[in-house]
């Protein structure tokens, strides 16, 4: 069996989430390596775009900014934020990758701050970007990240960007696009969705290494836990050729 | 209007459409030659208090010498729209020039990390600011593009990026679904770099726009900065290309290499060693004051920000590395 | 003196109000006529906006419609419907010119039909257009029309385009954006403007060969009286020769 | 949400954008091959009651094959936007192909006058009817591709077009000030001719855009005409000029000449004989009937239409005529 990392992990489970043919909004980093190496893949026929305007490129290697040249190599159109984001909104992006410094049970992320003072932050981080916005038009929203109880907290201290809200169909009340929000959420330790319901953060595959105690362990509120609990795949080969040598050969994101 | 909700974060400029109209009623329709240099442009354009926006992304096609300048003639107390921002947010940091903000994307420089002296600046208390998302505040804009007070969009709701926000909630007259609305934002000030421009205004524009055509038109008062100035004959051969129209600018400033050390789209690629470096030197406060003192205090133009850097090889290597993404990728 | 008939005589007219440096949104015709003189005499930095997107364009010959290619021939711009309308919304469109079946004394227009069932009208017009557009943004709006009892009614039967509404301050509580509204009327027999407080029609200058009481003997309304009258100066011999020679060479419209 | 005020019009189309959202998530975002002819085309994406827009202005690039392919394959019963429209408007009438209607400019052909037939058409009471205004539907199709169920406006307030519209009036809930809101317009189907596209839909268009950007995002089904197909690489050499991307095309028709009789910029110019016979033919229905025989019903395809309308020639002359005026006019 192959030797990878748990980024190289990650970037490989949430590939695999994307079937061929549909749309992701993507960022820079673990996301754009994902779509990469979908469309290299399964996905071959995957729709990239980027919030700044870039739509369909084909990546020539990972950018380093959602708007620099490379977002728009070879690309089927260079358009602007509106018509990445109305396109969102119109309904024809199927999927997003985000991110956060906190995420909650039911998948709402905080990326703007620690502390309560929001004119004095303890600690001030960039704020929403693009991500509140993708989270609300995408259909399905999804996390990679590390795991541990202080990112995985049972209310994100500040919600930047939509999850499933307050979970049961508070989202739906809200006045946020109807049947869209999070999806996946993969961790170097596990794989989790939502509970139909409830909305609540549950287990529905675990990572080879892991045991579900561990995932609970590490995470800072209860985990609801799928019926049938799968072992998440290990990367295969190929896809690690594919990540290593053609998606992200500098190892930007992979050697991380 | 009935309004369900309301964010509890502060509008820092005025929505109204009519008064935007009595604005833009006294703004200039005739041709003229508005070249000038981005020193006379700051100086004439951008004042002490006014409400800033910058073009481009952050790092790519962003008025770098505008924003040097700001630093350089010592604004203060300006507001400033935090929307994929990310290095001119950084100078503008370095300077202290703004007090009020709008905050979409702040204080990172996306892969490559966050700015040390920005969030610095941003924990301090000595920002006032509002909380939107990047599409938000291209709404805000395209409101005021459009000449209207507000714009309903369907983001923000259920989160406190709402309820840090100057955005009311509505519901549709129509459907009966809820909305946020925004408020029109009309800057004072706003500067965009492009590809091309005639001395006039009339602009060009390769690559994305990201959020500037509809920022040109809502901004009150609009410096060009340009790669190169082409001839009003050029522009006129193909109506088709022109994406600004001379009508809503104010100054041309001809500025080659004009988003260095940011990127600009088949022109040439940001220099990552000086980006690093900024972000390296702002964690020393007395490394970082002689690196402002080199890069922009002691520099009297954005050749000479571009002499200290490498000059003209460095340019030339920085246009190399982007033509051969852009021609000759595998 | 200059020999000239009734349509020439109301293109140099209006060419005249157009002041150096404004704006002015035409449509085919005799607007277009007005603006194309106006650049050549009074008015070179004359901006021309066409609702369809043309800029600035320097006309080469009369276009037969609002969109065809000579709206955009050496145009600074080739932009869309959206753009041009936006930017009157602004506030950046000074003038335009607009016609109707009807006209009232609140320089009303209609342009829609007549008779009173909506559905099956006696007599069906092309509707606003973009007619409603810019009477409602520009600052401006000024009408050339042959002058009748017919044309000239106390209230339109359908009020397709805003003038001043009901007049007094009814505009002003409308929801138009404020200050904006008609300007001038030219007609074969003379020029009105609107009494600054009631918004009625009122003569300000009676064209060569008219009296007075013409004028109110072809108009459906009372007309009110401005103090100050004065006879509309005829066109020159270089107005004329403009006109005749690179305006409208072909004569489709001063050949009416 | 407070509705001051509202017009007594029929809205023809749903303007929910959570209705819409669930239609577009079906459409494919896949790079497939979608050429076929005109003729597949409207046999597969255009059916009796759907809602129908046409891009262009009304004689300026227009797709005529689809129009005419409309009336020869007898659709009825559909609702059409009346929208910057002209001769596609009487090529429609001639085949009553719509009886809901929503009015911006109809019946007329600017400076050529007015249409007999479709005058007759819509006095007949036959055509349930709808007033808009030009900007006011291109606002409703620019909505639809925010996709929001409504936009606010600042005209048509205080006129009789807000009455037969299906407007509303609200209150801006920053400033108070009224505005008339108007709903989305999702069109089921519409067809856009442009002077590029790869066999995936990625368009080019050169001069004016009228209202075809927002009218392509909106539409549900789209059905592009093209000059000419170019390569998929010619499309990715430079993305700056794409202004239709594939994802929102449903069929790509090669259609060369595809404006005629109407003006296609930089192309060739309207064939002035040919709409002036149109006008004048509808005085006489056997005349007429016999006009759209030759001219409709009698042709299998755009090409038969231009040939008995003299073919190769004629479309020189007409070439020669518009890159006249555009390269050597004085």
């Amino acid at each position: 069996m192959a030797d990878y990392n748990a980024m190289e992990l990650m970037i490989c489970v949430a590939a695999r989430e994307l079937e061929d043919g549909v749309s992701v909004g993507v960022g820079t980093g673990a996301p754009c390596a994902a779509a990469m190496l979908a469309q290299k893949t399964n996905s071959p026929n995957l729709l990239i775009m980027f919030e700044a305007g870039g739509v369909a490129p084909l990546l020539p290697e990972m950018p380093i900014s959602v708007g620099d040249s490379r977002t728009t190599w070879k690309a089927v159109m260079a358009s602007g934020m509106c018509d990445i984001m109305e396109t969102a909104c119109r309904g024809m992006l199927d999927y997003t990758f985000l991110g956060g410094a906190e995420i909650d049970m039911y998948g709402n992320l905080n990326s703007t701050r620690i502390g309560d003072d929001h004119q004095k932050p303890k600690v001030r981080f960039p704020g929403s970007g693009g991500a509140n916005d993708f989270a609300s038009f995408a259909w399905r929203m999804m996390v990679m990240t590390p795991q541990d109880n202080k990112r995985f907290v049972e209310r994100c201290s500040y919600i930047t960007t939509p999850g499933w809200l307050e979970g049961g169909n508070s989202r739906q009340q809200s006045g946020l696009p109807l049947e869209a929000g999070p999806y996946r959420i993969i961790t170097n330790m596990a794989v989790m969705d939502f509970e139909p319901e409830s909305k609540r953060m549950r287990i529905i595959s675990i990572n080879p290494g892991y045991s579900e105690s561990d995932v609970q362990e590490n995470c800072g509120f209860e985990l609801l836990v799928a019926d049938k609990v799968s072992g998440t795949k290990a990367p295969t080969e190929e896809e690690l050729r594919i990540l290593r040598e053609e998606v992200d050969p500098y190892r930007y994101v992979i050697g991380r | 209007m009935d309004i369900i909700k309301q964010g509890i974060g502060k509008i820092f400029t005025n929505p109204d459409a009519d008064a935007a109209r009595a604005f833009f009623r006294t703004k200039s329709r005739k041709m003229e030659n508005k070249l000038m240099s981005p020193k006379e442009a700051v100086e004439k354009f951008c004042h002490d208090g006014d409400y800033l926006t910058i073009g481009g992304f952050g790092a790519n096609r962003i008025p770098t010498a505008v924003c040097h300048e700001l630093v350089r003639q010592g604004r203060k107390n300006m507001g400033f729209a935090g929307h994929t921002s990310t290095h001119d947010f950084q100078i503008l940091c370095a300077g202290k020039v703004f007090d009020k903000l709008d905050i979409a994307y702040i204080i990172g420089l996306e892969a490559r990390g966050l700015s040390p002296n920005a969030r610095k600046y941003m924990q301090s208390g000595e920002v006032e600011v509002c909380e939107w998302t990047n599409y938000t505040l291209s709404a805000r804009l395209k409101a005021a593009a459009m000449g209207v007070s507000f714009l309903p969009i369907r983001n923000m709701m259920g989160t406190d990026t709402f309820t840090y926000s100057g955005a009311k909630m509505i519901e549709c007259p129509y459907t009966g679904v809820k909305y946020a609305a925004v408020p029109a934002l009309y800057p004072d000030v706003a500067a965009i770099h492009v590809h091309e421009a005639d001395v006039y205004g009339n602009c060009r524009i390769r690559g994305i726009s990201i959020s500037d055509l509809d920022l040109a038109r809502a901004a009150k008062r609009l410096i060009i900065t340009a790669e190169r100035i082409i001839r009003n004959e050029d522009i006129r051969q193909e109506p088709t290309y022109t994406v600004i129209p001379y009508y809503l600018v104010d100054a041309v400033c001809e500025v080659p290499y004009g988003s260095y050390p940011g990127n600009m789209y088949a022109e040439y690629f940001s220099d990552e060693d000086h980006l690093r470096e900024w972000l390296k030197v702002e964690k020393d406060p007395a490394a970082f004051k002689e690196f402002l003192d080199k890069n922009i205090y002691g520099c009297t133009s954005h050749f000479d920000y571009l002499r200290v850097n490498g000059g003209m090889e460095k340019m030339w290597e920085l246009r190399h590395q982007e033509l051969m993404v852009l021609r000759n990728a595998k």
